[in-house]
């Protein structure tokens, strides 16, 4: 069998991963795809916890499944956000857009 | 080393190979071609947890459904990306720094927890998963208020996605 | 063998070789002689104006959008449709609010017109 | 056991023994025996492939009241295979400014997402691959990969045309996937499971699934259909419009795989549609007889259907892309939906009772009587627009 350190280390390093294409990343789009990849992470761990810690109650299942609902609904709003944006400002660099700031 | 343990160095490469890619690469939409990659290595350690229905869904719902959207919303705004020459902000020196004391700080408290050493998973019950997840979702004591809400959820994203996307077309 | 998903796994692999070797087949059959009309982007004889970088509808998007609410809707859909005989009754009123509540969604992007390809 | 009563076990146990008796360990046997009958699957499936090539130009020619291929071999049954001989020695152009990776990963996708679909269809009882317990979920999955490889074939072929064909493509499958997605949840509900044994057993040889919910069965060959990209629905490839689609780049033997996958595809669809609403490898107690047998009902069905849909490609015009995506959003994902939540109810209340089987039936028929009776109400009401239309216009000049 696999430890299970092995797949916490695999999750940690991958919201690490996705922590820096948050942060570092221009494109607003990206931004979303480092969130992805943070959510995905979670996830592993969320599935190794049940796994290994509970196999036989369906926690850890329900809350990946109610993770990836949250998922789906940021990409939706935030991509649409995203768009709309374009159109008005016709850019999805993260940094011009300061609209709020004055 | 055993065979399952090659199969997860496999796929962890996999995955961690490909998102380092996701948010490096300069080209957004092979950035969404490599967050596929990733989202496929993460559905393959689900199954190789044992967890087939969450590698499923995995694939249904990221790859089959976020993934194209992603894409779409690339295609529907890269009229600039052709032009921004670097994909990387100023800071990304500093968000890097961060990012591996971020994985410092996760190593580090990992390492305290006891169950840190677990080596062998438990046995997986003789009975369905998918009977009881099923069963699970739909009773007032477990988990009936995440499965409404879910739904509630999904209605706010769709109007509130629609409403936004569609003003001033 | 306790995984069926490693069966799928080889599945994956061998779906993926037979085309590959169909290419590399080609490969080795084929002639090979490019030249610059040859590759050429076709667009029915003409000459190609410009590059493939088009402004898309934001249209797609929004099928894209209803789609992913009901994919995710499926994911929830299936534990429930599958344990559904074993259930009480009213488990199946909770499943039909659950869709309700979705095709509320529907209804609304269809008000608001969103569903016209226009 | 023999190879007459359980031909895939004996032959994996054989396997597994000669490979065993090599010096292998039993896991390494049993991974090796696997693939070699993946492959051998496999196999099959691509000559099965072959041969649908033919059945697709005779039908076709049928249909057209034409001969089709007769000039290589009796019936002209070898001429797919001058087919292959072609589509091997031809050129391969990549075009210039293509992203040559993706370009190239694309076709070999596509297949592979038909391939992947083979390994949960039940040929008879103990013939098949893997029997998961999320075998629906696993179809869906297989079919966004599939979604993927026309993206990026459209994408990565740095054509205007190709990319356009893409995304309608693309557009398409996903819109169809959902009323898809709701037949299939019929099925579930009624089988209780997602495995394909499970629906397969679940079903009687005198009432398969298509008796209890006629409208499920429409449904899924509709938007099935729909989501092979075939006529009606083939708008990818209006010629008049976007040349070819997504693969109008491709040459030689990667648009073969994309032509060949299609067929397979359409064949898989078939199967599938025996397998959901026809009781798979049943024929009133024959499959009991040996797997083998059962196999050949399970292929004979699936090859009907195959037919089915061949009939409906070469009978109905193409149709708009509006009308398309509007007949999915605004008719057939709430009908599909409609129907889901009347079959569970009507499943739940009368389980167990000897009127399960006329009360989902009557069920649909009323679903499917109102359904006509709201379709013709709006189509007045369009046609008396219409004509209101048409007589201001006539009476302003």
């Amino acid at each position: 069998m696999i430890p299970i350190s092995w797949y916490l280390i695999v999750a940690a390093a991958l919201f690490s991963i996705g922590l820096f294409g948050v942060l570092a990343r221009k494109n607003a789009v990206a931004i979303l795809l480092g969130i992805e990849l943070m959510l995905n992470a979670v996830n592993i761990n969320l599935v190794t916890f049940w796994r290994y810690n509970a196999p036989a109650t369906v926690t850890g299942q329900v809350f990946a499944i109610i993770v990836f609902a949250v998922a789906a609904a940021e990409v939706a709003v935030g991509l649409a956000l995203v768009i709309s944006i374009y159109r008005n400002r016709k850019t999805v660099i993260a940094d011009d857009l300061d609209m709020m700031k004055w | 080393m055993n065979a399952s343990q090659v199969l997860f160095l496999v796929f962890a490469a996999l995955t961690l190979g490909s998102a380092l890619m996701v948010v490096t690469t300069k080209k957004m939409i092979h950035a969404a071609f490599w967050l596929i990659a990733t989202l496929f290595g993460v559905a393959a350690l689900y199954a190789l947890l044992n967890a087939g229905f969450i590698a499923m869904v995995q694939l249904v719902v990221y790859v089959g459904a976020i993934a194209i959207l992603f894409i779409f919303a690339v295609m529907l705004t890269r009229k600039d990306l052709r032009d921004s020459a670097k994909s990387l902000n100023a800071n990304w020196g500093w968000a890097a720094l961060f990012s591996a004391l971020m994985f410092g700080g996760f190593a580090i408290l990992l390492r305290q927890w006891d169950g840190f050493g677990m080596k062998e998973a438990g046995a997986l019950p003789a009975t369905d998963m998918i009977t009881k997840l099923g069963t699970a979702l739909v009773t007032p004591t477990q988990y009936l208020l995440p499965f409404e809400v879910a739904s509630v959820l999904l209605l706010a994203a769709l109007i509130g996605a629609v409403y936004v996307a569609a003003t001033n077309k | 063998m306790q995984n069926p998903w490693i069966y799928v796994g080889l599945f994956m692999i061998v779906g993926m070789l037979i085309p590959i070797a169909a290419l590399v087949v080609a490969r080795l059959l084929a002639p090979r002689k490019p030249n610059a009309i040859k590759q050429s982007t076709y667009e029915c004889g003409i000459e190609t104006v410009g590059d493939n970088w088009v402004q898309f509808k934001a249209q797609y998007y929004i099928f894209g959008l209803v789609f992913l609410v009901f994919d995710v809707e499926t994911v929830f859909l299936f534990p429930w449709a599958v344990s559904l005989n074993k259930l009480p009754l009213f488990a199946v009123f909770e499943g039909i609010i659950f869709i309700l509540i979705l095709l509320a969604g529907l209804a609304y992007a269809w008000k608001k017109g969103m569903l016209e390809w226009v | 056991m023999t190879f007459w009563t359980d031909p895939f076990n004996f032959l994996f146990a054989w396997l597994s023994g000669v490979f065993q008796g090599w010096g292998m360990n039993e896991v390494l046997a049993t991974v090796l025996v696997w693939f070699v009958g993946i492959l051998l699957l496999v196999t099959f499936a691509m000559v099965l492939d072959i041969f649908l090539v033919w059945v697709e130009r005779k039908v076709v020619a049928r249909f057209q009241d034409r001969l089709g291929p007769n000039r290589i071999g009796p019936f002209g049954i070898f001429q797919p295979f001058a087919d292959i001989v072609k589509l091997l020695i031809k050129e391969d152009i990549t075009p210039i400014g293509a992203d040559v990776i993706l370009f190239n990963l694309a076709p070999i996708f596509s297949m592979m997402s038909v391939l992947l679909l083979w390994a949960i269809l039940p040929f008879a009882p103990k013939m098949y691959g893997v029997d998961l317990n999320v075998a629906m979920l696993y179809l869906v999955a297989a079919g966004s990969i599939g979604t993927l490889s026309v993206i990026m074939a459209g994408w990565s072929s740095n054509n205007k045309y190709a990319l356009m064909g893409s995304f309608r493509t693309v557009a398409q499958m996903i819109s169809y996937e959902v009323p898809m997605v709701a037949a299939i949840l019929v099925v579930t509900l009624m089988a209780g499971t997602m495995g394909t044994v499970g629906i397969v057993e679940a079903q009687q040889p005198f009432v398969p699934f298509w008796v209890y919910s006629p409208l499920a069965l429409l449904i899924f060959l509709i938007s099935a259909i729909a989501e092979l990209g075939r006529s009606p629905f083939d708008l990818n490839e209006a010629e008049s419009e976007i040349v070819a689609g997504f693969h109008i780049e491709y040459t030689g033997m990667k648009f073969g795989l994309f032509y060949a996958g299609e067929l397979l595809h359409s064949f898989t669809f078939g199967g599938f549609i025996a397998l959901l609403f026809f009781g798979g490898y049943r024929f009133f107690g024959l499959e009991n007889l040996s797997p083998i047998v059962g196999a050949i009902i399970f292929l004979a069905k699936a090859m009907f259907f195959y037919w089915v849909i061949m009939w409906v490609k070469y009978t109905v015009p193409r149709i708009r892309i509006d009308h398309m995506l509007a007949f999915n959003w605004k008719f057939l994902t709430p009908l599909a939906f409609i129907l889901l939540m009347v079959t569970a109810l009507v499943n739940r209340l009368l389980l167990g009772s000897a009127w399960l089987v006329p009360g989902l039936f009557v069920s649909n028929l009323i679903l499917i009587w109102l359904t006509i009776e709201y379709l013709k109400s709006q189509a007045r009401k369009t046609r008396a627009q219409e004509e209101a239309s048409v007589q201001s216009v006539a009476a302003e000049a």
